[in-house]
């Protein structure tokens, strides 16, 4: 009767196809009173560092037009506390721990990786190749398809894991960055991350983010994270990707499915609907069951 | 410190002045642990712009009723939108979330300082309070506010016995000036005191000043911007110093609002 | 009493700074009864083909969060219909009319400005850099220095009008695309037109336009316009910018202003709000007025 | 054809069925001018989500009181705005917009035919049309609609004298089938008809063709995403033969929505 909602990400084995996203959910056990984390498809670690960061200056969040502007600058404890605190709390629950994996130069990003890949209890890497590069004037790894095989390969050495991509939508064209992390070894996709972007407050005649510039999400940069995924699916039909950006409904997550997407996250809208993850699920498997499709492979991709 | 997401039911929706509001929502295990200081996250309708939930001090909490009400003044479209709720209607609405006032037995006078909107968290101080003083221990209410008509729910701390001060901008009604002139005056005062503070951070800033001159403790409810209001965005952040003597990003949403005003680094 | 709006741009004089964007006001004529054209700053036209052009097929908009994405295929009666037709009406108004000149190909764009420019009215032209050029697979000009240095440098030959390039916001680094143009002849740089974006019916299972992919426009994209503009001026403090993008009150006018913008465009809010266009202009009044400000060169480019 | 975008003042808010409303306006330049057919477009508050007005047919237009109304039914994040107006606030709406009915003097029976939501412009056009007609001429009204409790506005067309004939999908009233089964059997009777049609756009393709294929004229009232409403987007394409024999785009909102059907290029 209730549809197979399981999707594999290649080695990576999901019970659905509806994660949060990297920084979106804590560290995963913080929603543990909102949320039973073991009916997710997989809880995305907020990014790690190799050592702990307080994070960016106040104000570091900017409320926009359906969306907002973060630069919260990677506020995290280091991958040793996740390892040693919060992880074991995590491996309570059946769900797969992603973990976000974060830095400035490709040796922390190795550095992280090899650490998570030793400690018991993380299913998979996500790299998140939106982090300032200190050797090239802070531009985001992500923006060059060089710097992206550079930092994949690395960590491709690094972890017996799969590996995760996370690529960045400030790019003139997404799909040469996309292949170049496949080539070097990414076995999944996902996309996209925060689109650049300012909010001034007239009032005091300054920024409204003290680091000036952050990141856009939410709804309103759904159609941009759509046109990235459908153009990488289109270059790419065989790697599985995970869709991100601007989901706040069922209707949002199948939209992604259709589009090609084998999974999705859920991000800044975890804030404005702390439940919405489970809603999701289930609205998914109402319109599986409503349209009598018994499995998401049906409908994945016929949006072309 | 269990928090519920609750489709409350609009039980009363009341205009208490120009633009003010009192919103009584039917949320019974929020109203069952609430304590002052306290707030909720309030979610009027499904609509993308405003994104954000916008968090409300919990103005009063009766648990028997199942009943909380928040009061706000409608500045913008969210709080636009949210005047227009019927009763009967529903608005989601997280809590009871962050930190609480926390009465500092020692003290003989307890000052609540209220700086424009922040009234409701220390009107329900007040009023669980009160009740618990011993006949050595008073309140005294310091409450500024731009003009006037600005100035609410002063009546509801006189009927709970009380003390009563005001400021305004303009001198409209009381003290011509700043809330924070009336605490320097009340603090040169030779009574054992402690201060609790809602207002705008910049208030708040010359009443942590002010108490750390006069070794006076001091608890205030910080301002910040609230994605989530849960712990999770690390949006909120106030910088504080750590026992060790470094500084950290704290969270408003869940280690405040209400911090002790020594903790804080004010910028 | 009531400060100064006027700005220069370049050789191109505005009794204040609020024109209406390429696209969304028509011909400028459509809206004579709901707005007083006289009052406006300028009047973009939607952009003009060599020979009529009737537009993609329909559904060609789609409401997003916040936004919208269009793909109407640039349908419009030609430019010789307009120099005939649409021109003589609008002279009747002193306000400045500035052509936008569209092409698919650099003899295109040279041959419309060439007739924009003999003819009676216009004050200057406006060149839409985001049209799909057909020696290239439909990619915009825009995205390439060198094409709209091409595009640029050869308009710029064929007309002596004062000359503004519109640019794209679909790279990944805005500068050298706005260094190009400015080399290559621009006086004024107008920035940005529609981001690209997909949408989907998950009902129909199908694109939500006919054409697949459209523009997105309208407040959701407003952080990421002000981003590019801002960057813009920090490397070309010297050339005279135009900011458009979801600006839908006098405040999102201002933003633009204290990054850094001369002159700004409203495009999609006027579809939801008729009479913005005066609003913003009374409202910018104001601000001057209620601060004490006596003109907009004093908050010209403050927020940095 | 002249436009006013007006602050309109509520003046009634009527629920008439579950989730169906009629919302009454005073806007007396737009009651002044309205024709049947036309519309109006309506932003309840200043959102950015949703963006776009959305346009309402004009269901009713009184000169002498200045009032206009219009039936909407909730469907998503808009109409749920729109019901929330209370009587006394105002709603901006532009209008009126676009083209009208215009009575085929020639027929002797006018059909009036409305799918789903398609009855507020039909109920206009009987309401001026009927007061106008000659003794020898009738008015037959084709209602369909999913079920019986979607089926609205009926009595209206009754009590102004019309014949009414209804159609169910699920045959919970009337005939199970389709407005447009309806109306085949109507044509094959041998009275020199007119039809006017108000629905989906795939019932007014059929409806085109049973009209072609009887040589009887029809009007159609398209519907279609429009931004604007007032011409500049060109969002709202419809397209259409040319008299030299070409195709164009042309505006539902401004050279329609009611264009005659043999001109449409049904896709
Ligand atoms: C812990 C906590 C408790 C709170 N409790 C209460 C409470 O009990 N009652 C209450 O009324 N509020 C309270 N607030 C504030 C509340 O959350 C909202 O911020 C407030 O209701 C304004 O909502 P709004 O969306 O209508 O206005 P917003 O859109 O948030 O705007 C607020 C004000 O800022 C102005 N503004 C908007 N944008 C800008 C800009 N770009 N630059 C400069 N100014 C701008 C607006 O004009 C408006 O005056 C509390 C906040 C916190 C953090
Ligand atoms: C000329 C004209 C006259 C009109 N007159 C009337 C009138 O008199 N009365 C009236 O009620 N309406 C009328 N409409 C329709 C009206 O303008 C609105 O479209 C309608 O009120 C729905 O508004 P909404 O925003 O609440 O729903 P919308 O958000 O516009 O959605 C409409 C429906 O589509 C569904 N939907 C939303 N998004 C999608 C998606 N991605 N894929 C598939 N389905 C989706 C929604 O669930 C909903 O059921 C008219 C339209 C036109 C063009
Ligand atoms: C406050 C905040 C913090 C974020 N932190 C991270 C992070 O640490 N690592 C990362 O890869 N992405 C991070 N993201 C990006 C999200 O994971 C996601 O890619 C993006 O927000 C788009 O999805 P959304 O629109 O659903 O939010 C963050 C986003 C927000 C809003
Ligand atoms: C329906 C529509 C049509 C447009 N047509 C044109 C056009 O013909 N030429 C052009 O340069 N820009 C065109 N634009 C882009 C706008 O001029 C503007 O750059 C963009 O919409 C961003 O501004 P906004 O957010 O204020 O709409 C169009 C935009 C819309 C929404
Ligand atoms: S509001 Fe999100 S962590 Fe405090
Ligand atoms: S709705 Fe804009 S032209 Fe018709």
């Amino acid at each position: 009767m209730t549809p197979n909602l399981q999707v594999s990400l290649g080695r990576l084995q999901l019970r659905n196809p509806v994660m949060v996203a990297a920084g979106t959910f804590g560290y995963g056990v913080e929603y543990r009173d909102l949320v039973d984390l073991s009916q997710l498809g997989a809880i995305v670690t907020k990014s790690l560092t190799l050592t702990p960061r307080m994070g960016n200056p106040p104000p570091r969040v900017a409320e926009t037009p359906a969306g907002m502007l973060n630069a919260i600058g990677l506020q995290n404890d280091g991958v040793d506390a996740f390892v040693v605190e919060t992880l074991p709390r995590l491996r309570a629950y059946e769900t797969p721990i992603i973990a976000s994996v974060a830095g400035e130069s490709v040796e922390e990003y190795v550095r992280v990786a090899a650490k998570l890949s030793r400690a018991e209890g993380v299913a998979a890497l996500e790299l998140n190749l939106s982090c300032p590069n200190q050797a090239h004037g802070g531009m985001e790894f992500g923006v060059s398809p060089e710097l992206t095989a550079q930092v994949v390969a690395a960590v491709r050495q690094a972890t017996p894991l799969p590996l995760i991509a996370k690529l960045t939508p400030n790019v003139g064209d997404i799909v040469p960055v996309a292949q170049a992390a496949v080539e070097a070894g990414a076995e999944v996709l996902c996309l996209i991350n925060t689109v650049l972007g300012v909010a001034v407050d007239v009032r005091e005649r300054r920024f409204r983010l003290a680091t000036k510039v952050g990141g856009l999400s939410g709804p309103a940069i759904k159609p941009i994270a759509q046109y990235h995924l459908w153009r990488v699916h289109q270059a790419l039909p065989e790697v599985p990707l995970v869709g991100v950006g601007g989901i706040s409904s069922a209707e949002d997550a199948l939209e992604y499915i259709l589009l090609g997407a084998h999974a999705v996250q859920i991000g800044t809208a975890n804030y404005v609907q702390p439940t919405l993850t489970l809603e999701v699920i289930e609205g998914i498997q109402r319109y599986l069951v409503d349209h009598g499709i018994d499995s998401l492979e049906a409908i994945r991709g016929v949006v072309q | 410190m269990a928090r519920y997401e609750v489709a409350a039911t609009v039980v009363e929706h009341q205009r208490r002045a120009a633009n003010q509001y009192e919103l009584i929502l039917h949320a019974p295990p929020i109203a069952q642990s609430a304590m002052p200081g306290q707030f909720v996250m309030v979610r009027p309708l499904r609509t993308h712009a405003p994104l954000w939930r916008r968090p409300y001090s919990i103005l009063r909490a009766n648990p028997d009723k199942g009943v909380i009400s928040i009061f706000y003044s409608v500045q913008s479209t969210f709080t636009e939108l949210l005047s227009l709720k019927p009763i009967g209607s529903t608005v989601q609405v997280l809590g009871p979330l962050g930190t609480c006032f926390q009465p500092v037995r020692a003290a003989r006078r307890h000052i609540l300082a209220a700086g424009g909107t922040g009234v409701p968290p220390l009107s329900f101080f007040a009023a669980r309070l009160i009740p618990t003083l011993q006949p050595d221990e008073q309140v005294l209410i310091l409450a500024g506010a731009r003009r006037r008509d600005l100035l609410v729910g002063l009546d509801e701390f006189r009927a709970l016995g009380a003390e009563v001060r005001v400021a305004t901008d303009d001198g409209s009604r009381g003290y011509k000036g700043y809330v924070t002139d009336l605490l320097a005056q009340a603090l040169e005062e030779p009574i054992p005191s402690a201060v609790y503070a809602c207002g705008p951070n910049r208030m708040l800033k010359v009443v942590a000043e002010l108490c750390l001159k006069h070794g006076v403790p001091c608890q205030v409810s910080l301002d910040a911007p609230m994605p989530c209001g849960i712990g999770v965005c690390l949006g909120c952040a106030v910088k504080v110093r750590l026992p060790d003597g470094g500084v950290w990003y704290k969270r408003a949403c869940t280690e405040g609002p209400v911090f002790r005003a020594e903790e804080v680094v004010w910028e």
